[in-house]
């Protein structure tokens, strides 16, 4: 049975390495502020061992979007859900974590088609199932 | 003219692969740099069956999306199905009964059954033995599909499970002719590994290729027959069980290189797992209600939630979001096919053309899923 | 030797004609013979492919058209006749064109030499064997100027894999046959056939094997059908063809593959040879031949197909050391025992055996190895 | 290893090529369809139903159309009730959501037409029509029923 990690835990540990990168910690779910993502991804790689980017994906909450990263260890069969929020609707950016994991790749591009969100440090940023030059994008909530 | 340049200049042929292609399965589009045979650089282009199916969820009822569920992974509607009714189930606490989930197991067992035959078969249809094996393949999953014919009146678009449940319980006749086809299909089984297994051609063609390492996989998120081809025994059954699948006796079978052919063998070895995890299913078969009584308008309470699945490309993840509405505030998909084409690239490049489209076929990728 | 048209017609017309006119006009009527029983062999050819392969499959093949389907090519080549003509912009009109018609002749004229009967050919040429490998190689540069001209990327991949796969496959197809010219001691078709009362298959069954391969991918019919791989290419050369063009080059790859069919027949199956009156050499010949087609085609509905790379390295890693091998053993026993006693069959049978184990543990099909770009 | 495994193959191609074959001959041959197939032509009954629109509200494609008409005696009653099959689903949905089981699924799957209204039924104009109802969501349909698979009747085949 796969376990959630308790969020509160992993976001001491965060802080005492990265003070400041933890907005909050519900739950098996860690908030993090959006310049953070990388190095926090990178920290849990490395120390916790979520080798596994199982789903990554945005959501429109209209005030903000909210890129949640489901993450899965393989080796400790852990889970930890990790999110950050990004306010505004323009020029919404994000470090990309395909560095660290590969399959976040077309993920990323997905969201980055769907949403207008931009992953830096992504070595592919195209969109991936609509054309280059489609007005707008689809699975915002004031696309209609 | 003393300074010409005696070496030949060659530039790399681009050949579009797809979206029309015998061997696309579907809609895929391969833009291929060729030098010569050889390729030299792949950018796989998507999208030519996006339907928005995440943006249609957002308009309909939770129940309506069961419908578009289905028209994901058409080769294995049930497994969406499935994915979909949990994490509505999860989000709105919805039990479960007891005969509904060892109903719900039987399905999506029947449909990795129905969708690795298919695999193979277009597998060896890349590998050139043109229709031959597809035709045995289909004569079994014709088989299968009887039985979800029967079951939910649909053959493709079954619309089977609802949050809470399956739809109608199983028919008086579907547990003895599902237990006469599980007499059946082991023979026919070895009839596929004695007409593929030690065929010298398939061996020379899909062995040591497109190799995947262990490590490699796992930081692409493979999942799936892709990874445990590689050797990573990861199975959701077992990792993360659900469902039934607690109750049952079975193993995770796995490759040792990480080739196309160790990702053959797998699926082979999956339908004889689920051939077990049918009998003991079909054994300890409990009575009862087969779903539980929900409101027709589902109206979650606020949050999200996400359930995944072992499907039968690999792990497939649906993640939605609740506003207390009649609808899916987001419906999100973790399409195994999409992610397992991640590493398509690093596996075609240095190939030859030929043996792309093994590759590709070794995947095993349903576009419906992939663009959606 | 008595030809074919050494009967009472000719020489009624020898009568009160020159004897060269004469001559001329028996010569086109057999022609006309020829080519249209071709052309209505290709029909035959055409259904039991489709039938038999759809028994492989487990399926019924065309039965709607006539009783038992059997209607069914005449209503394909309606339909092809009445296609419309659509040819590429951008190809290249006439070569474009002409290509059908080379890839035709190729697999036609090869059966001006073919013995039907004992007097059943068109002409018996003292180097016949030798003219058939000349003129069977004229379909690949058919096969190549529809690739070339076609301006499609596929095409040209299945065109330049066709001349490929000739220049290998024709090495060892001559070699293997070296061996029945060995035994036979002549190059013309009629002389070999007549020359041993046993089919040479028992004397010769490892140049047979070889000679089955190789011609069946210089052919290319699967497992060896990468100029037009289905999978990877489309449909090769043919990808831009329709209509009556299309039909000529399938009519020239029937064709081609039944002349395979054919020399397999006359070289190491006895030709017409067979129990019953002299007329039935007819019959005799064309069951052999359509059983030899029937292996290719049982191959064709059962195995994959090789990579470019393995073709090359079986045709000259596989078949062509054996081919020599072969060579030099048939020449080491016509020095000493001229006549091939019937003790050397076993004998034969035994080394091709062993020799082909032998050679395919020190050879295998090159597994799969990445270029590092 | 030295050809043993492609003599295996073949011989297993000719195994199956012995077989008798499994396809069918559509036309003249049909496969026996379940009793729960979903399918062409609904049936709808006009007593049953109240003109509640549920089955519309229910369609995720929204093809159902009513029109209905109240009664002097305080009932609804159908004037039209059309539903556009060309744009079908087969999901069921609205048969599931009707209270009053005033719509069944069709067992029929030949649903060619040559034109595209041709596709719509309306059936409140064909109230004397025989239907063929599907049994699915209406398990009351399968009681007492034998076999579960319906053999449709078969003309003779030319093989």
């Amino acid at each position: 049975m796969t376990t959630a990690v308790v969020a509160s835990d992993v976001a001491q540990q965060v802080n005492t390495v990265m003070p400041g990168r933890v907005l909050e910690a519900t739950g098996s779910t860690l908030v993090v502020r959006p310049v953070a993502v990388f190095e926090v991804a990178r920290w849990l790689k490395a120390n916790l061992g979520f080798d596994f980017l199982e789903c990554l994906t945005a959501v429109d909450y209209l005030q903000h979007f909210e890129v949640v990263y489901y993450l899965l260890s393989l080796s400790s069969n852990q889970s930890l859900v990790l999110k950050t929020r990004l306010q505004g609707r323009e020029g919404l950016q994000v470090p990309s974590v395909t560095p660290l994991w590969q399959g976040a790749d077309f993920q990323e591009r997905e969201a980055y088609d769907l949403f207008g969100i931009q992953f830096d440090g992504h070595p592919f940023m195209k969109r991936l199932f609509l054309w280059e030059g489609f007005p707008g994008y689809p699975l915002r909530k004031d696309f209609l | 003219m003393s300074q010409q340049q005696n070496e030949l200049v060659t530039e790399p042929v681009i050949l579009n692969m797809g979206p029309h292609h015998p061997s696309t399965h579907g809609v895929f589009r391969m833009r291929v740099a060729l030098d010569g045979e050889t390729i030299v650089d792949m950018e796989p282009v998507l999208g030519y069956l996006h339907r928005g199916i995440e943006k249609l969820a957002e308009a309909k009822t939770y129940v309506q999306v069961v419908t578009l569920t289905d028209r994901q992974d058409y080769v294995a509607a049930m497994t969406n199905n499935m994915a979909y009714v949990m994490a509505v189930e999860k989000l709105s606490g919805i039990k479960v009964p007891e005969r509904a989930e060892y109903i719900r197991v039987i399905m999506a067992e029947l449909m990795r059954i129905a969708s690795h035959l298919m695999a193979i078969g277009f597998f060896l249809n890349d590998l050139g033995v043109f229709q031959t094996v597809i035709v045995y393949c289909f004569r079994e999953r014709e088989k299968v599909l009887d039985l979800f014919e029967m079951a939910s009146g649909q053959r493709i678009n079954f619309s089977y499970m609802r949050p809470g449940g399956v739809i109608q319980d199983l028919p008086p006749q579907f547990i003895p002719q599902l237990k006469q086809l599980l007499a059946e299909l082991p023979g026919y089984f070895d009839e596929y590994e004695q007409l593929i297994n030690e065929n010298e051609i398939v061996l020379a063609r899909t062995k040591e290729l497109g190799v995947l390492p262990a490590d490699k996989a796992i930081n692409a998120s493979a999942s799936g027959p892709v990874l445990r081809g590689s050797g990573v025994a990861f199975d959701l059954r077992k990792a993360d069980p659900y469902s039934a699948y607690p109750r049952f006796q079975f193993d995770i079978p796995t490759g040792t290189r990480g080739d196309a052919y160790d990702r053959y063998l797998v699926r082979v070895a999956e339908m004889r797992q689920s051939l077990r995890i049918l009998q003991q299913a079909v054994e300890q078969m409990p009575t009862g209600p087969h779903r539980t009584r929900t409101p027709w308008l589902i109206r979650p309470p606020a949050g999200d939630a996400y359930a995944h699945i072992e499907s039968p490309k690999g792990v497939l993840g649906v993640y939605l979001v609740s506003d207390t509405g009649i609808s899916p505030y987001r419906y999100k998909v973790r399409p195994p096919s999409l992610i397992n084409l991640t590493t398509l690239r690093d596996l075609v490049v240095g190939c030859k053309l030929a043996d792309c489209i093994v590759i590709f076929g070794s995947i095993d990728v349903n576009m419906g899923e992939v663009d959606r | 030797m008595p030809r074919v048209w050494d009967n009472f017609v000719y020489n009624w017309l020898a009568g009160f004609l020159q004897d060269w006119v004469a001559f001329l006009i028996m010569g086109i009527v057999v022609m006309a013979i020829i080519l249209n029983f071709l052309a209505l062999l290709v029909m035959v050819l055409q259904y039991m492919d489709r039938r038999l392969i759809a028994r492989f499959q487990v399926r019924f093949g065309p039965n709607r058209v006539g009783p038992s389907g059997l209607l069914q090519p005449i209503a394909d080549t309606i339909k092809l006749l009445t296609k419309e003509d659509l040819r590429p912009r951008l190809a290249d009109p006439l070569v474009f064109t002409l290509a059908p018609l080379v890839v035709f002749l190729g697999g036609t004229l090869a059966f001006a030499v073919i013995p039907f009967n004992r007097s059943g050919f068109l002409a018996d040429l003292n180097v016949g064997i030798l003219y058939i490998f000349a003129i069977t190689s004229l379909g690949a540069v058919g096969i190549f100027m529809a690739g070339w001209s076609s301006n499609n990327k596929y095409s040209l991949f299945g065109a330049m894999r066709a001349v490929a796969q000739l220049v290998a496959y024709e090495v060892p197809v001559v070699v293997s046959i070296l061996g029945v010219v060995l035994i036979t001691e002549s190059l013309s078709l009629v002389d070999i056939v007549e020359k041993r009362d046993i089919p040479l298959i028992l004397l010769q069954p490892l140049g047979f094997l070889i000679y089955l391969a190789a011609a069946t991918a210089e052919v290319g019919r699967p497992p060896f059908d990468l100029l037009e791989a289905e999978s990877e290419l489309i449909a090769g050369y043919h990808t831009e063809y329709n209509g009556m063009r299309w039909a000529l080059l399938q009519l020239g790859e029937y064709v081609a593959t039944f002349a395979v069919a054919a020399v397999v027949t006359t070289l190491f199956l006895g030709g017409w040879k067979g129990p019953g009156p002299a007329v039935l050499g007819y019959v005799w010949f064309m069951l052999k031949a359509l059983f030899v087609y029937l292996l290719i085609l049982w191959v064709r509905a059962s195995l994959p197909r090789v990579r470019i790379d393995q073709l090359m390295g079986f045709a000259w890693k596989f078949l062509l050391p054996l081919a020599l091998l072969n060579v030099f053993i048939t020449a080491a026993e016509a020095l000493m025992w001229p006549d091939f006693p019937w003790l050397l069959v076993p004998v034969n049978i035994a080394i091709a055996l062993g020799l082909v184990v032998l050679w395919s543990s020190l050879f295998q099909l090159r597994a799969y190895r990445k270029v590092e770009a | 290893m030295y050809g043993t495994g492609i003599l295996k193959a073949l011989a297993v191609t000719f195994k199956n090529a012995l077989r008798p074959p499994f396809t069918v001959q559509y036309p003249d041959e049909k496969v026996a369809i379940s009793l729960r197939f979903r399918g062409y032509n609904f049936a709808w009954y006009r007593e049953k139903c109240t003109v509640c629109c549920t089955c519309a509200k229910a369609c995720p494609v929204g093809i159902i159309y009513i029109v209905g008409r109240l009664q002097p005696n305080n009932a609804y009653y159908a004037e039209r009730f059309e539903i556009d099959t060309g744009r079908c689903l087969f999901c069921g949905l609205c048969v599931e959501s009707c209270p009053f089981e005033a719509i069944y699924m069709g067992r029929e799957f030949e649903q060619a037409k040559y034109a595209r209204r041709e596709e719509f039924i309306d059936w409140a104009k064909k109230d004397g029509d025989p239907r063929v109802p599907s049994s699915w969501f209406r398990p009351c349909e399968e009681a007492g029923v034998e076999t579960h698979y319906l053999q449709p009747e078969q003309r003779k085949v030319n093989l």
